[in-house]
């Protein structure tokens, strides 16, 4: 709880309730081990729009939070109502970035890079090209619109197309529905793209309903437990993975260094870049080893 | 409880009432009550409006527990009964407001709540043994549609014949009928008399109240008179007139009635004139219809033979499908009420609880209603105007409540009545059309309604009445038009006004006339 | 069937008919069957929808329900282990619950239905999110129940089992609602409570007992929702499904009003949902007018339903007229 | 002031009181002018539906509206460089004329309120991410609009201008819903439409009126979110927002059945609704529990509200019988 004569407070906001922040929750707790003199907390808005997530973080500095590390729903335009947070605490960005705006530093992945990886696993998958259909939860947001973006740069010269991305507000029920139906109006599909956390599973259940499993090429994104079985099944054909984890743990340290003063953990260009990885087949088991020790942590 | 003195009656009483008390916040509906009903007895059962007559039957329905009292019925006491004690002993009960689904069949409201069902757990219709059921009990009560009707499509006078055989269904040893001839016409409330006949030959009891005491006096075999909640007085069957009545509904003899406008009027100007309209309901049947000024126009008819109808397109409501109306000689459009409103054209409509007041508002309200804007500055309400006007409706027509900031809802149906006058008479009237202006309103209240009638008629009003009441019809108007099948079968003038002339009219036949009078096709 | 219903079917058919000649895969046995599959989610839910808005009542914590007892059904057999069978009774019997707890409020302490269903949908939703600490409930990879998913899942004849299960709720609740004593008391309470209650009608009963229907059905089709996404966030799962089930029974011909409807109207109001749905993705609508053509043909639907109406009425009375004008002369 | 609308400010009272007692920040300036600010925005919406819900009716589109209205202004004045108050006035004008058709297809095509704005909630929601091909409308970097943003989003001594335009509608709002004919006649036509009409009230026009009032209102408040999140994502802006007005009027003593509920009920069922969501955050309590809090608090409310009307009327009975018991000796 946040008290006014407590400790003082740094709260992680997200952008939207899925099982990809946990990773995130695992390591606000280690931070939490090593920053006994602050509180920790993280945050999720009730929906994934500017207006709520604005008043939440309003709400936070009202209650005396003293540092506050988010991922904007729509860093691009809410540049004032970030800049209002910065100027009554200190105000990191992750996920997400918000260059324009007063924050003192982004730590999180590259997006371009990520989208870069995704087009290596598709011309690695496919090398004789392909037509690809991506799906991810807000077409309007930043991470989204610069994932897709790499992607197409990454694949350009290449014969393998991203044709369309579809969109499903975070809705996981309409991530299904949408693959379901792009296999009933596309059958010359070939490929399928995950950018959301949640998408590649969606659209691994939607394929083994369909029967299609196997038959078309899925790249995907983090690290759910259907992504990562899929790996290793081989049905999904590589993962770009990020790091909430290493995002949450380095970023709360920094905060808490940053508000006592100590400004060098803080590049020149303001940003910490947390390499996104691809996981294949290979690399799996590795991986999912290391997530459960660091889980456990 | 004190036991009655009086010799034990032959049959032991089916039912009897002790010492009932009711009580509504601020209102006795009903005190120290007593009476007993024995087998196949009808007894009439009459009092003014708020008597405490409604109150009385709802406790015996079940619907409203007393606040002290016993009922006993077949030797067994209780403090109240519910609905189903009601039912299981036999009580059927005809509410004075209409208790039907509209969305459900003929059939299916008759049977509501006892359906035959099928074998088996899933309590399914027996739809077959249902309709077989309902045939006899819709010849009985001599009804002109089907089983199978959605009740939607009955008039208010057949919804009323199937409430009636609703309670007849019931194997019933007590039928309870709480006005039902309020909306029937002559000829069905004929019927519904030899309804009563035989339920009594069959050794039913019947509690029948009316506000029609020459009903009562043909069928009643006791007289149960309610004033003010206590009972009043009893008449036995030999006692039983219409002046005794009165006087004991009303504490006193009530003046010979007006035999209004005795010497011959001069007819005035014609005021709104209806040329071949036709409505919506009859679309067929042109209808033309002149209201002269100073005049009280009866329009008399059976059950649905398209008054209503008439009335409500005149005054906006419905649509007119053609023909043109004219008010002072001059073309008039009345697209809706407001219409009519604007031009002093105003209905009492006959459906009061829906229609005339909002029972939710003030007395005062509701009267200022059709017209605030003269009782408000820059469209903003002056409650002194308001109260100021309310106050002199209240005086001027008498109505009884404590206040004029009364909510209507709780005053009883003659004062509602007068309520919904109020509000037309405080704003200068040019035609006045009263649908069955007098419907449920006790002896006294129609007396001073038929005043305000003439009053308004005095004062250079056109005002058509309409009435299913063949003696009201005759006693007030100064001309009568009889409605049949949607067209005006015939106007009488006062020389020919006569029950049968009426009734010839309102079955489609030429009446005895003592001169050729215009209008009859 | 009623002509309403009829004019449903006509419509639906006429749809599917210029769908497929624009795009005929959507007669693809494939998209024929994620269709019907869809339809049966959605179709239980309407049903249990109906019932509670013939009796003049509203039920709008539906979408907050899916996403509350599908967290429950997925969390206790994935992560707790539970038998399915077992998990399954207890999903439904709560949701028999909490429809009696809705219908005793509305019944007992007299709250009108569109209050406590509204603070339905705002607690269910809050309850399942805070239960799974704002994540996601699913089966870990490889999580398998064979009877379970074929059960909810799979196929018979070509036909999912889903649709098979709702055309045999759908025959027993037409049973139900038109034939039994229970559904003439449901349409009587809507049209006229009080009187319903003068004859006799235990009418808090009666309408508790619909909410419980409601309760359940909802509660099935939760767990087939549950089985068909196989992963849920409550922050988003079944959002706005209330108002899916609410539209289908409105293009069903029932009025919000009560007392009005038919179990055959609501299911074809259902499929013209989906059918709308999937003809926005099939012929290439951009995703974002989904639910503007959605509303759009409701309101067109109701509105010639109602304008037919007028329509016909005058056209009866025109011509009675002109009969009689035609007759006229003659007299 | 009515016995209603001081029960509700004496508990928005104690649970301001004791959340201050608990982080006296609830009582800083800075969360004042902030929750003030969303009163504001709130109340305005509140208050246009409270006048549909008095005539009966109910407004469900409002969400969307916003959505849809915000996108459009932010878009003409961002990228179509519309003069500000130009756009403003075309906003409210549109507002008006949506208000308008709702009102005409409800009392001339005879279509009932639940439904039409009910396709209002998909349609316009769906136009706006249309519109903007589901992506965002918000401003380019450094555009400024000093006095609208000041009007919209500023201060003046401490207070929100918002907050201070909310009390001015406010005012005006309540001479016209208690003082004026027009008023008089919006509550007659709630208690009885067709009583009403009878009298002589064109009560078709009054509840159009009624909804181009509720229209105008949301457009302005359309206009204030769209200047306090100055970026609208059509998907997901202003969702849910009809609940959050309904919930208002409801707290504030309105019954959807039509015909009751004062103007300073509404508002002070607005400041309640914020009060609770800034205590959620305030407190620490979990944000998935926002809405369950909301719904709860709501529930108790009506419930409590509901049970004391029952207990009055009930004690009111008892002294009336004691009085008559003691009074019968005596006769
Ligand atoms: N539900 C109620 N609440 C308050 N007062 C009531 C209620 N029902 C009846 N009353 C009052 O009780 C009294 C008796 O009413 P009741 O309806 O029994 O009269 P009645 O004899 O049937 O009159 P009428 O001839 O007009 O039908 C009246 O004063 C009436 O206003
Ligand atoms: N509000 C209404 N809605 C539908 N049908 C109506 C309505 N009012 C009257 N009718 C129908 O119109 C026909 C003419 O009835 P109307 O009420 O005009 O006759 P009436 O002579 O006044 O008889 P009643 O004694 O029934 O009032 C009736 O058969 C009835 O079914
Ligand atoms: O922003 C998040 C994104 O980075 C991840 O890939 O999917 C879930 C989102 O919430
Ligand atoms: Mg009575
Ligand atoms: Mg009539």
């Amino acid at each position: 709880v946040t008290r006014a004569d407590d400790k003082p407070t740094l709260a992680f906001v997200v952008n939207g309730a899925s099982d990809f922040w946990k990773a995130a929750e695992a390591g606000v707790k280690k931070a939490q081990g090593e920053l006994p003199d602050y509180n920790l907390e993280l945050k999720y808005p009730e929906q994934s729009s500017v207006a709520i997530q604005q008043r939440l973080m309003d709400d936070l500095v009202t209650a005396g939070v003293k540092g506050i590390m988010v991922s904007a729903v729509d860093p691009k335009t809410s540049t004032d109502g970030l800049n209002k947070i910065a100027s009554e605490t200190a105000l990191f960005t992750t996920d997400s970035d918000a260059p324009q705006t007063k924050r003192v530093a982004y730590i999180g992945s590259s997006n371009v890079d990520a989208g870069k990886q995704a087009a290596e696993i598709a011309k690695k998958a496919m090398p004789n090209g392909g037509k690809c259909l991506g799906f991810v939860g807000l077409l309007g947001a930043d991470n989204a619109k610069e994932r897709i973006q790499g992607m197409k740069d990454g694949l350009a010269g290449s014969k393998i197309e991203l044709v369309d991305v579809r969109g499903d507000d975070i809705d996981q029920a309409r991530a299904k529905k949408n693959v379901e139906d792009a296999l009933v109006a596309s059958p010359d599909i070939t490929c399928m793209v995950g950018f959301y956390s949640y998408n590649t599973p969606r659209i691994y259940e939607a394929l083994r309903d369909a029967g299609k499993l196997g038959q078309i090429t899925v790249v995907g994104f983090d690290d759910d437990p259907i992504t990562l079985g899929g790996v290793k099944e081989g049905t999904v054909a590589a993962t770009v993975v990020q790091q909430p984890f290493e995002w949450a743990y380095q970023g709360m340290k920094l905060m808490a260094a940053y508000l006592k003063g100590d400004k060098s953990g803080i590049p020149a260009n303001n940003l910490i870049i947390i390499p996104t990885k691809i996981i294949g087949k290979d690399d799996v088991d590795a991986y999912a080893a290391n997530l459960k020790a660091m889980a456990g942590k | 409880m004190t036991s009655t003195d009086t010799t034990q009656p032959i049959a032991a009483p089916f039912l009897s009432l002790e010492a009932v008390r009711k009580t509504y916040p601020g209102v006795v509906a009903l005190d120290r009550f007593s009476m007993e009903v024995r087998p196949g007895e009808v007894i009439g059962l009459v009092g003014e409006n708020g008597a405490g007559k409604s109150t009385l039957m709802k406790i015996l329905g079940g619907v409203t527990r007393p606040d002290s009292g016993t009922i006993t019925v077949d030797g067994a006491a209780h403090d109240g009964l519910t609905v189903e004690q009601s039912i299981g002993s036999g009580i059927a009960f005809v509410h004075q407001e209409l208790n039907l689904f509209e969305n459900l069949d003929v059939a299916a409201n008759i049977f509501f709540g006892r359906e035959p069902l099928r074998a088996g757990p899933l309590r399914l219709v027996d739809r077959a043994r249902l309709r077989d059921m309902v045939a006899p009990l819709l010849k009985r009560v001599g009804a002109n549609f089907s089983a199978d009707a959605p009740v939607a499509s009955l008039s208010l006078a057949q919804q009323q014949m199937v409430e009636i055989a609703k309670a007849l269904s019931i194997k019933a040893r007590l039928v309870i009928l709480d006005e039902p001839t309020s909306s029937l016409p002559i000829a069905e409330t004929e019927k519904l008399l030899d309804v009563i006949k035989g339920l009594k030959a069959e050794g039913i009891s019947v509690i029948f109240i009316s506000h029609r005491l020459h009903e009562i006096e043909r069928v009643a075999d006791r007289v149960v008179v309610l004033r003010d909640g206590t009972l009043a007085g009893t008449l036995a069957k030999v006692e039983i007139n219409h002046d005794e009545m009165v006087r004991l509904m009303i504490g006193r003899m009530l003046k010979e009635r007006e035999k209004a406008g005795e010497a011959a009027r001069a007819p005035g100007s014609v005021a709104l004139s209806a040329d071949a309209i036709r409505t919506s309901t009859y679309p067929d049947r042109p209808v033309s219809i002149e209201l002269r000024r100073a005049e009280i126009l009866g329009l008399a008819g059976l059950v649905g033979s398209g008054r209503t109808e008439l009335a409500r397109v005149l005054f906006g409501i419905d649509e007119r499908l053609a023909g043109s109306v004219t008010l002072d000689g001059k073309p008039l459009h009345v697209g809706s009420a407001a219409d009519a409103v604007a031009n002093g054209i105003f209905l009492v409509p006959e459906d009061r609880k829906l229609t005339g007041i909002l029972l939710d508002l003030s007395i005062a309200q509701n009267i200022t209603l059709p017209n605030l804007p003269a009782h408000a500055r820059r469209s903003l309400v002056s409650t002194g105007a308001e109260l100021a006007t309310a106050e002199k409706q209240k005086k001027n027509l008498g109505i009884k409540a404590p206040s004029v900031l009364t909510r209507t809802g709780t005053l009883s149906g003659g004062n509602q009545q007068k309520v919904v006058l109020a509000k037309w008479l405080a704003m200068n009237p040019k035609v006045m059309i009263l649908d069955e202006p007098t419907r449920g309103i006790d002896i006294g209240a129609k007396a001073e309604i038929y005043g305000l009638m003439r009053a308004l008629a005095d004062a250079g009003v056109a005002v058509l009445m309409i009435s299913s009441d063949m003696e009201e019809v005759i006693g007030v108007s100064d001309r009568i038009a009889v409605m049949h099948e949607g067209q005006i079968s015939g106007i009488l003038d006062k020389d020919d006004f006569s029950q049968e002339n009426v009734l010839l009219l309102a079955v489609g036949k030429k009446p005895k006339l003592l001169q050729a009078a215009g209008g009859v096709e | 069937m009623s002509k309403k219903d009829l004019g449903l079917l006509i419509l639906i058919l006429v749809v599917g008919a210029v769908v497929t000649a624009i795009n005929p895969r959507f007669l693809s046995a494939i998209n024929l069957a994620n269709t019907s599959n869809l339809v049966a989610l959605f179709g239980i839910l309407s049903i249990g929808q109906a019932f509670v808005i013939i009796t003049g009542g509203i039920e709008l914590s539906v979408g907050s329900l899916i996403a509350l007892l599908g967290t429950l059904f997925i969390d206790f057999i994935a992560v707790r282990e539970l038998d399915w069978p077992l998990a399954f009774v207890v999903i439904i019997a709560l949701g028999a619950v909490i429809g009696f707890v809705h219908g005793w409020l509305i019944t007992r302490l007299k709250l009108q239905p569109f209050v406590v269903t509204l603070c339905g949908l705002l607690i269910y939703r809050g309850v399942a999110r805070f239960y799974t600490a704002d994540g996601t409930a699913g089966f870990a990879f490889g999580q398998n129940f064979p009877t379970l998913e074929f059960l909810t899942a799979g196929r018979s004849y070509g036909l999912p089992n889903s649709f098979i299960a709702l055309i045999v709720i759908a025959i027993v609740m037409w049973v139900v609602l038109h034939r039994s004593v229970f559904g003439r008391y449901l349409y009587a309470i809507g049209k006229n409570e009080e009187a319903a209650k003068y004859s006799g009608i235990r009418t808090g009963r009666i309408i508790i007992a619909a909410y419980v229907i409601c309760g359940v059905l909802t509660a099935l089709s939760a767990i087939y929702f549950a089985m068909y996404t196989r992963s849920i966030s409550p922050a988003s799962h079944g959002q706005f499904y209330e108002l899916y089930a609410i539209a289908a029974a409105v293009l069903g011909g029932f009025s919000l009003r009560g007392g009005e409807g038919s179990l055959v109207g609501v299911v074809l109001g259902t499929v013209l949902l989906q059918e709308l749905q999937n003809l926005v993705n099939l012929l290439g609508i951009p995703s974002s007018l989904n639910f503007a053509v959605m509303g759009g043909v409701i309101l067109i639907g109701v509105l010639v339903d109602q304008q037919w109406g007028v329509f016909r009425a005058r056209r009866r009375m025109m011509e009675a007229t002109r009969q009689n004008v035609a007759g006229a002369p003659a007299e």
